[in-house]
């Protein structure tokens, strides 16, 4: 058992490191030795911390009262199994683009703060997954926008720099929203701590509904607009084609899934008041964001670009779990959540060694890669057809029980859609398949060793089969997180330090 | 006790005095008339922040007095150096449409 | 080291005002704080020596400063309502005596808050002051003004 | 809490002295012909303004007990240091940066100084 | 359970799988290859070793837990339909090994070759094996995916990755439409065991027995799926003969057939079997008869002999499906012989186009008798094994009904025609050579070309002895027959079974087909010429284009680029979202007013704030644009006083001030505002966008204000505690530092990291363009300032301090103090040279930003370390001399840490822009 | 009083709004920061801006509510982090990409 004081270490660990690593910001074998062994013992630490949790079971939740005040006064950090499981995926992300970054980060980026923003985000996405106080989610979600909107514009080219302004400029919109619904919820509900909001909707009768429903769409739009749904996605996809490859990876990987996992905790602990209606959105937007998503994929040309879009897809498909809100939906949340992550985290390297050999990622200008590099064809295809839900890989599984989830309570149109999307995605994973890997062997060959840059690839990969071939292990994990997530009650106890 | 009413007055008159001094920032004609008009604003509004403290009879908001008098200060220095740089008038009219 | 402790005394007072509180216990911590301003940022105040007797002179100066302001206070708010705004200004280049640069400024700000005069620059060598006037009708006696008043006064505390 | 009668009335009329130097500086900003004029209005009239009322507020809340008023005083002082600095600043930019003199000026000593300088 | 027979059943799947992914090393990887071919061997032993059992009617299984929670068991079964199929994988696959090793002998690629045909076959072994349905459909879309990589194997022609896309696209349809089946199937019986399904001959609804057809249509070449297979035969020819004509079309059938039992009474899935069956039948014969590509002509009669298949299991009688088992073995005999023909053909000769090969009877004498009665086989020749099934399809078309029986007729005659065109044309027209092509290959059989024929000997013999031998072919295939009619069949199979009507038909075809042979030349050269207006590989390529097209012309409605446009979409997407509840709210809300009355004079500056705010928008002097945001600023913090809230008042001039430095410093480089109007239509809109969010913030907050609310417990524990517990009077600062002392932790973090974004662009990349105004000429810096900025320096720096330390009871803090600071060296920069100030301030900015994020960070750690949650502060009261007693907090430390970060952070950025 | 301040966030949030709608650049920063005005004055009015002593324990209740004043402080205190930030890079756009038109800044798309 983790002694629970340590779980802050998530949270604290990464700036503490980032200090450090500013503050030698020139040492070369200093920013990269210190970013790989944070990262990985970082890792080992969730690794532990989630185990810890789930050997307790569905009690297994670890809270954290920063300063040593009692909630709802102070703030709580609260480590249940699904925000240690989505700790344990960023770190895990975490460690690849590090082990990534170690052979594709330029001498000048390194020394412009690439290790120390990186762990910044790190410590936001954390912080983020962690807490158990909306202003304080606030708080995070702005580190982690501050960090990203540094690391995408670092370099300071222009198509960086342009970019970055439409990420800013969309970005700080929705931070201006999160704070005006803070003031909404603290000015109807007098609180900010989320156990303690569940808890005083729980036990006042449905008066303060119609304020509740007016707060939740807010911050849908909020947590939205970060987890690129629709009809608020549109800022993604440029953004996200233009930083390097590592940093597109965890990007794409993890940032958006903040959103998601705001959404999660927030429509399955606080705004559970009446899911006829706000359910029912989330799911007509999780169809809308499935299709759009994939549409714009497969309208693209860029292999970067293509997953990029992506993104948005998948969004829908973990919409899809939460708008369901059956216990099996969310547990399959959270399972879509894991391999997704890996295998969007992957593609985006395999974008990067790709552009490293041939100095591009675009399909007209790659060809014939499979001939080049067989490891990477293997690497791309494993996790392309996990992505695109092709057994028995652990994209398969994910799909699968969400789908189930869905079946169960007769949502066979959503099924439906979640099969299309499944079929387009497969289509531009093709199409990437056909224009990178094979074709004419066109784009020029840089004579770079590609070795180097597969660790961090192959150990994502390693976990996309590996949940494959033993998805039980992942869904059970799931389903106590689900199980926590399904009944508030328990948080609400843990947090309020009540007995029932 | 006629001080509360004065301080009334007398803020209602700053008001008045932040209102036209915003329309000489407003019409300029050069950014120098718009620095010294809000500079103007500023220093009122230190006065108003004085008159505050006596009307709610608390000296807490002093020290935010003095803080604005030396920002104000800083401001204004820091637009006269902005001058340096040789440009007066950047409000330039509008030229006509482009056709499409 | 004088000077420097002449300043750390000036930031200990001044953080008696700030702490409204003059007391040992209030000049010791502003003394404390005061050095550890001055240790890290080591900048120098200025170079001067006679420190009793400037300041002595210095409150002469303030005196001297007020009562020409309030007499001459009314001029400009009278130049300021007036109906009909006769006036012709003008930028005059003044000599200065002074070469302090501390003592230039003190001038300056004088002039500036004396109505009808506004000082708008030093030239670099320390030679003129460059005064705008309201209304330049009476220049000769406006410098004489300033020669004998405020800058007599600084000049013996430059002394 | 109650002030005595005298204290009552000083301190409303340095508020409204003060007031009327805010105002009087004002209505030159507003009135005079060029830039320089009118910062003669405002470097005066608004250090007086505010002069009477932090004197209001000084006799008022050291009567009160709030506060010494030597803070207060700081502010004063503060501003009779700056605001000619402030001025000084403007002007000497903005007579480089090209604001010309108000066509009624007569002397320029200054233009003569800089053309022979440059 | 999952004994030895269990061992030897998975055995049959790891066997492959584990043999593709031995890579023999680089050198000997050519050599060895060959030796890839033990496995099919192998596995033809082990299934030969199942015989006994099969034949008995008893079947193995074995399974073990995967995930059950999900339903998942790694169960396996093997009865005598799987039985076959295993037969028929391994049996082809020791044939179309060995023959590759002789078709590529010289190709580096033929060790990744059988790579993927061992993966392929580990999930053909599977598919027919597993007996859960998610196992199934594992393998079965395994089989998808090797047969992609099949396909394209030869990667650089355009062709095979089409030819791979569309069998991979169309498939993986089928594969979703199965996992919705699935989905299905567990929802309403909570199985997804096969055996358990088949055992309880539960009734699982037409829908979802549709959702399953549709999988087996796309896999086995279905109209309207048949279209990838023609475009499959891109793929090297073993591999066609293996996957495209043996065994992975076969998949399908075997899904139809493996669920017939469940469906047995079902009109709805008999009618669509047999009309998708028939429809493919008779359009794939049309098609094989047009080609001239020896593979394409194969390919489409693959088609066709697939739908006859499928017309069988839809018919569902006894001799249908006796027929249909008969005809799966027969087919991937003949069907096997030919491909590789094909293969040697284009080996030898190095064309597949029948208009051009011929004459190749005398050259190879052993290859035309071999391949010529492979073909008789498919045509229906008695004695041969085809003959045999068309025989029991005819007998059970006929049972069916007449226009059934005319369809089957005269696909029969098809087939016919385009098996005697196949023969005849590659062996004994004569040869037709155009100038460009190579003469067919003049060397008799030779050693070298003995492995390319003697596994089409093989074949053929098979399909002869099949014929021959009616009885072997009735062993073979009555297991599994058995376990898809639930009882043995009634009859025997017999080559005469007297004057039947369906031998009639079969003479029928004979003359038919006979003559269309022999009256070719009349209309076979008028087909090949003429173009279908339309087919359905036009439709898919034009359906592909389409998409492709339409998507791009959404993407670029909506995808502008300009962050204008997103912007709007997401402010309209707000309004509209938020202007639904909100109304409802109103109407249903009772509204309780309980509010502070306003002065005139708070009214007057709201008003100017207003007026602030419409400044902003209508100026077009850049200096007044930032100045006026000051005025709002300033504004604010008026506000601030007006409402008890001193540290945000100072908070907010501070900050201000800096901003306003900062903006100033950088303004030079913007161009001029409004040089480009915005149209008058855009003008509108955008008022328009803005006035709504204008008012919809506005109504937002009115709603919450006006509807009911809660009491909240936190002020009140604040107020009483802050002091109590935490030691400080300034309950803000206590908030600030201790209480939620992580929201500053976090709010230093964003700070810092502004500091290192800024130094990082300022840093990176071009140094850009010079900025709009150049410096005036003639400045120097003033000595009013200079000697200004000398005297206050350290006074300020003292007044910064002095709000820092009394923070926690008073407004202040570190924060506060921290900007004081940076304000006051920034002014000394304005005042003097950069350079100056950096000699005398000896450390660096980012220096003192780590420093207080550690100090912060460290603070807040130092509780851990003794046993207290982060951030848990300690008080302690000490008396020194002088000073007295002094009251020393950890949360001192961590404002402390906050002030450091915040001078630094404000330095830095200054600094970065001042320098550029 | 709180009517008058949320018509006063009204007003700042379309003052921001059409800014931030607007071409130039630096209209979009000054927007964004009417924006995080505005939504500041939301944060103080969550108090209810009940006319009260500042939470400072010298002084006598009643006090105002002193959550929303810490809340507003890390807000001023992170959108000055980010106003920072937006402004540099507004210039270095203008610097290295030659144009701070936002509509010039449109692509990336294709
Ligand atoms: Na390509
Ligand atoms: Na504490």
């Amino acid at each position: 058992m983790m002694p629970p004081d340590l779980f802050v270490l998530f949270v604290i660990g990464p700036v503490v490191t980032a200090a450090l690593l500013a503050a030698f910001h020139k040492w070369d074998t200093f920013q990269r030795g210190v970013s790989l062994a944070v990262s990985l013992g970082l890792w080992g630490l969730s690794v532990v911390g989630l185990l810890s949790l789930l050997q307790e079971g569905q009690q297994g939740m670890v809270v954290l009262r920063m300063g040593n005040w009692a909630a709802p006064y102070g703030i709580i950090l609260v480590a249940d199994v699904l925000s240690m499981t989505m700790v344990v995926l960023t770190m895990t992300i975490a460690v690849a683009v590090v082990a990534f970054s170690l052979r594709t980060v330029e001498q000048a980026h390194q020394e412009h703060f690439y290790y120390p923003l990186f762990f910044i985000l790190i410590m936001g996405v954390n912080g983020a997954f962690l807490t158990g106080d909306l202003f304080n989610l606030f708080v995070f979600f702005e580190i982690l926008l501050i960090a990203s909107f540094a690391l995408l514009a670092l370099g300071s080219q222009p198509g960086q720099l342009r970019e970055t302004v439409k990420y800013v400029v969309i970005n700080l919109i929705a931070s201006t929203f999160f704070l005006i619904s803070l003031s909404v919820l603290y000015r109807t509900m007098g609180t900010l701590n989320m156990a303690d909001l569940a808890h005083k909707i729980q036990t006042t009768s449905g008066e303060l509904d119609s304020t509740l429903t007016i707060l939740s769409l807010v911050f849908l739009f909020v947590f939205g607009t970060k987890a690129a749904i629709f009809p608020l996605y549109f800022w993604l996809p440029g953004p996200y084609f233009q930083p390097s490859a590592g940093l597109s990876a965890f990007f794409g990987g993890i940032l958006t899934k903040v959103g998601v996992y705001a959404i999660f905790r927030t429509f399955t602990l606080i705004f559970r008041h009446n899911p006829a209606l706000t359910h029912e959105l989330l799911l007509i937007l999780a169809a809308l964001t499935m299709l759009l998503g994939v549409f714009g994929a497969l309208s693209q040309m860029d292999m970067k670009r293509i997953l990029s879009y992506h993104i948005i897809s998948q969004i829908g498909y973990l919409m899809l779990g939460i708008g369901l809100l059956t216990p099996q939906a969310l547990a399959g949340t959270l399972f879509y959540m894991v391999p997704y992550v890996l295998a969007k985290s992957a593609l985006f390297l395999i974008a990067g060694v790709v552009q490293a050999a041939t100095g591009s990622t675009h399909l007209k200008a790659v060809g014939g890669l499979q001939s080049h590099s067989i490891p990477l064809s293997a690497l791309f295809l494993l996790a392309a057809l996990s992505l695109a839900g092709i057994p028995p890989l652990a994209g398969f599984f994910s799909k699968f029980i969400v789908l189930q989830a869905g079946m169960e309570i007769g949502r066979y149109g959503y099924v439906g859609i979640g099969l299309l999307g499944g079929l387009l995605t497969l289509a531009s994973m093709l199409k990437i398949w056909n224009g990178v890997f094979w074709g004419e062997e066109t784009g020029d060959r840089r004579p770079v060793s590609l070795w180097p840059l597969f660790p961090g690839i192959i150990l994502l990969v390693f976990f996309i089969v590996g949940i494959g071939l033993f998805p039980g292990i992942l869904y059970s994990v799931a389903q106590t997180a689900a199980a926590q997530v399904a009944d508030p009650r328990v948080y609400i106890a843990a947090v309020l330090g009540m007995q029932d | 006790m006629i001080t509360p009413f004065v301080s009334v007055v007398v803020l209602i008159g700053i008001t008045l005095s932040i209102l036209l001094s915003a329309y000489r920032a407003l019409r300029g004609p050069t950014i120098p008339d718009r620095v010294v008009a809000l500079d103007n604003i500023a220093i009122n509004l230190v006065a108003a922040i004085i008159v505050i403290s006596i009307r709610t009879q608390s000296a807490l908001y002093i020290d935010v007095a003095l803080v604005l008098a030396i920002l104000s200060f800083l401001g204004t220095v820091a637009a006269a150096k902005y001058l340096l740089r040789g440009t007066i008038i950047d409000a330039s009219p509008l030229p006509p449409r482009r056709p499409g | 080291m004088v000077t420097r402790f002449f300043l750390n005394v000036i930031l200990a007072l001044a953080w008696c005002l700030l702490q409204d509180e003059i007391s040992l216990r209030q000049m010791v911590i502003g003394f404390l704080v005061g050095l550890l301003a001055m240790l890290f940022f080591p900048r120098s105040f200025h170079q001067e020596r006679r420190y009793f007797r400037k300041a002595a002179l210095s409150v002469r100066l303030v005196f001297f400063f007020v009562k020409e302001l309030l007499i001459a206070n009314w001029t400009v708010v009278r130049q300021v309502l007036a109906l009909k705004l006769a006036i012709r200004p003008g930028i005059v280049a003044y000599p200065l005596s002074l070469q302090n640069d501390v003592l230039i400024t003190l001038l300056a700000n004088m002039i500036t808050l004396t109505p009808g005069t506004l000082s708008v620059e030093v030239s670099p060598d320390r030679q003129f002051l460059f005064i705008h006037f309201l209304d330049v009708a009476d220049v000769e006696e406006e410098i004489r003004l300033i020669k004998d008043g405020f800058e007599r006064h600084l000049l013996l505390i430059a002394q | 809490m109650q002030v005595p009668y005298l204290l009552d009335v000083l301190v409303s009329v340095l508020l409204l002295l003060g007031l009327f130097f805010l105002l009087t500086g004002t209505f030159g900003l507003l009135r005079l012909r060029d830039v320089y004029a009118r910062m003669h209005a405002t470097s005066k009239s608004t250090t007086f303004g505010v002069a009477g009322v932090v004197l209001a507020s000084l006799l008022y809340l050291r009567y009160l007990g709030l506060s010494s008023g030597l803070k207060e005083s700081l502010i004063v002082l503060f501003l009779f240091l700056t605001a000619p600095v402030g001025a000084h600043m403007i002007a000497r930019a903005a007579y480089r940066a090209g604001v010309s003199l108000w066509q009624g000026g007569v002397v320029d000593d200054f233009k003569k100084w800089l053309d022979e300088n440059r | 359970m999952n004994g030895v027979p269990g061992f030897l059943l998975i055995s049959l799947i790891l066997l492959p799988l584990l043999g593709s992914l031995v890579a023999w090393p680089e050198r000997w990887r050519q050599r060895l290859a060959p030796a890839y071919s033990l496995v099919p061997i192998l596995q033809l032993l082990i299934v030969s070793s199942f015989w006994t059992t099969v034949q008995a009617g008893e079947g193995i299984q074995c399974s073990w837990p995967w995930a059950p929670s999900l339903g998942l068991y790694l169960s396996f079964s093997l009865d005598g339909l799987s039985w076959l199929f295993t037969g028929l994988i391994s049996g082809v696959g020791v044939f179309v090994f060995l023959y590759a090793a002789f078709y590529m002998a010289d190709d580096p690629t033929l060790a990744r070759l059988y790579r993927f045909l061992l993966l392929f076959n580990a999930a053909m072994m599977g598919v027919v094996l597993a007996d859960n349905l998610v196992l199934l459909l594992v393998f079965w879309e395994l089989t998808s995916v090797s047969s992609f990589l099949l396909i394209g194997f030869r990667s650089q022609r355009a062709a095979a990755c089409e030819g791979a896309s569309k069998a991979f696209g169309l498939t993986a349809i089928g594969g979703l439409v199965m996992l919705f089946g699935i989905l299905a199937v567990y929802a309403e019986h909570g199985t997804l065991e096969l055996s358990v399904l088949l055992a309880d001959s539960t009734s699982i609804s037409t829908a979802t027995g549709l959702c399953f057809l549709v999988a087996a249509f796309t896999k086995s070449a279905q109209f309207p799926f048949h279209i990838w297979l023609p475009s499959a035969m891109e793929a090297p020819t073993p591999v066609s003969a293996y996957l495209h004509a043996a065994t992975m079309v076969k998949a399908g059938l075997y899904l139809i057939a493996r669920l017939t039992p469940l469906f047995a009474d079902d009109p709805t899935w008999s009618a669509t079997v047999t009309s998708v069956g028939t429809i493919t039948l008779v359009w794939g014969g049309v098609l094989a008869c047009k080609q001239v590509d020896l593979k394409a002509l194969l390919a489409n009669s693959t088609v066709s002999q697939l739908g006859l298949i499928v017309v069988l299991l839809g018919l569902q009688t006894e001799i249908a499906l006796f027929a249909a088992i008969l005809h799966i073995l027969n087919h991937a005999a003949f069907k096997g012989a030919l491909f590789l023909t094909a293969g040697t053909v284009e080996h030898e000769t190095g064309t597949r186009d029948i208009r051009q090969l011929g004459g190749l009877r005398p050259l190879m004498p052993v290859f035309t008798v071999a391949a010529t009665l492979a073909s008789l086989s498919m045509a229906g020749l008695p004695p041969l094994g085809g003959f045999l099934s068309k025989e029991l399809f005819y007998e059970g078309v006929l049972e069916a009904d007449l226009l059934l029986t005319i369809l089957a007729v005269a696909a029969s005659c098809l087939t016919f025609l385009y098996s005697f065109i196949f023969f005849h044309g590659t062996f004994f027209a004569p040869a037709l050579h155009s100038p460009q092509q190579q003469p067919a290959s003049p060397h008799a059989e030779q050693h070298s070309t003995l492995g390319l024929i003697a596994p089409i000997v093989v074949l053929s013999g098979l399909a002869v002895l099949f014929g021959l031998v009616p009885s072997l072919a009735e062993a073979l295939v009555m297991p599994a027959f058995r376990v898809i009619h639930g009882a043995p069949a009634q009859f025997h199979l017999a080559l005469w079974h007297g004057l039947t009507p369906a031998l009639g038909l079969s003479a029928l075809t004979i003359i038919l087909g006979g003559s269309a042979f022999l009256l070719r030349q009349r209309f076979l050269g008028a087909i090949r010429e003429r173009q279908a207006a339309y087919s359905f590989n036009r439709l898919y390529a034009d359906s592909l284009t389409g998409f492709t097209r339409f998507f791009q012309w959404t993407r670029a409605l909506y995808m502008t680029g300009s962050v204008t446009d997103y912007i709007r979409y997401l402010l309209v997407a707000l309004i509209v979202g938020l202007s639904i509840p909100l109304w409802h709210f109103f109407e249903e809300t009772t509204l309780r007013v309980d509010i502070v009355r306003p002065e005139y004079y708070e009214l007057g500056l709201a008003g100017l704030m207003a007026v602030a705010g419409v400044m902003c928008c209508r100026t077009h002097s850049r200096v007044v644009l930032v100045l006026s945001l000051g005025l709002v600023g300033s504004l604010m913090s008026i506000f601030f006083v007006l409402f008890s809230a001193p540290d945000l008042a100072l908070t907010q001039v501070l900050v201000e001030a800096v901003s306003l430095v900062l903006f100033l410093l950088v303004l030079h480089y913007f161009s001029v505002i409004g040089s480009q109007p915005q149209a008058p239509r855009t003008r509108l809109l955008n008022i328009g966008m803005s006035v709504g969010t204008g008012l919809l913030v506005s109504l937002l907050l009115f709603a919450a204000n006006v509807g009911p609310s809660l009491p909240s417990a936190i002020p009140p524990y604040y107020l009483s505690n802050s002091y109590l517990l935490a030691g400080g009077q300034n309950v803000v600062n206590v908030i600030l530092v201790d209480f939620r002392g992580f929201d500053t932790m976090g709010e230093i973090t964003v700070f810092s990291v502004a500091v290192f974004g800024v130094l990082a662009l300022v840093g990176l990349g071009v140094r850009g363009q010079q900025p709009l105004g150049t410096l005036f000429m003639f400045s120097f810096p003033s000595p009013i300032l200079q000697s200004f900025a000398r005297l206050t320096l350290h006074l300020m720096l003292v007044f910064a301090i002095y709000l820092l330390l009394r923070g926690h009871n008073a407004p202040g803090g570190g924060f506060i103090a921290g900007v004081l600071t940076a304000v006051a060296l920034t002014f000394q920069m304005m005042a003097f040279h950069t350079e100056n100030l950096l000699r005398e301030m000896p450390w660096k900015p980012l220096q003192i930003v780590v420093v207080g994020l550690l100090l912060a960070a460290g603070t807040g750690l130092g509780s851990v370390f003794i046993g207290y949650p982060f951030l848990t502060s300690a008080i302690g009261h000490y008396s020194f001399p002088l000073l007295g007693e002094v009251e020393l907090a950890t949360a001192m430390g961590f404002d402390i840490g906050v002030y450091l970060v915040v001078v630094g952070t404000s330095l830095g950025i200054i600094r970065a822009i001042a320098e550029d | 009083m709180e009517f008058v301040i949320i018509s006063v966030i009204g007003v700042l949030f379309g003052c921001g709004t059409y800014l931030i709608l607007q071409r130039h650049l630096l209209q979009v920063v000054v927007g964004l920061s009417l924006y995080s005005h505005a939504a500041n004055l939301a944060l103080l009015v969550s108090g209810g801006l009940k006319r009260g002593n500042p939470p400072l324990l010298t002084t006598d209740a009643p006090y105002v509510d002193p959550l929303p004043q810490a809340l507003i402080l890390t807000a001023i205190v992170i959108s000055f982090g980010m106003t920072a930030f937006a402004t540099v890079l507004a210039f270095r756009v203008r610097q290295v990409y030659g144009s701070d038109a936002v509509d010039e800044l449109a692509g990336g798309e294709e």
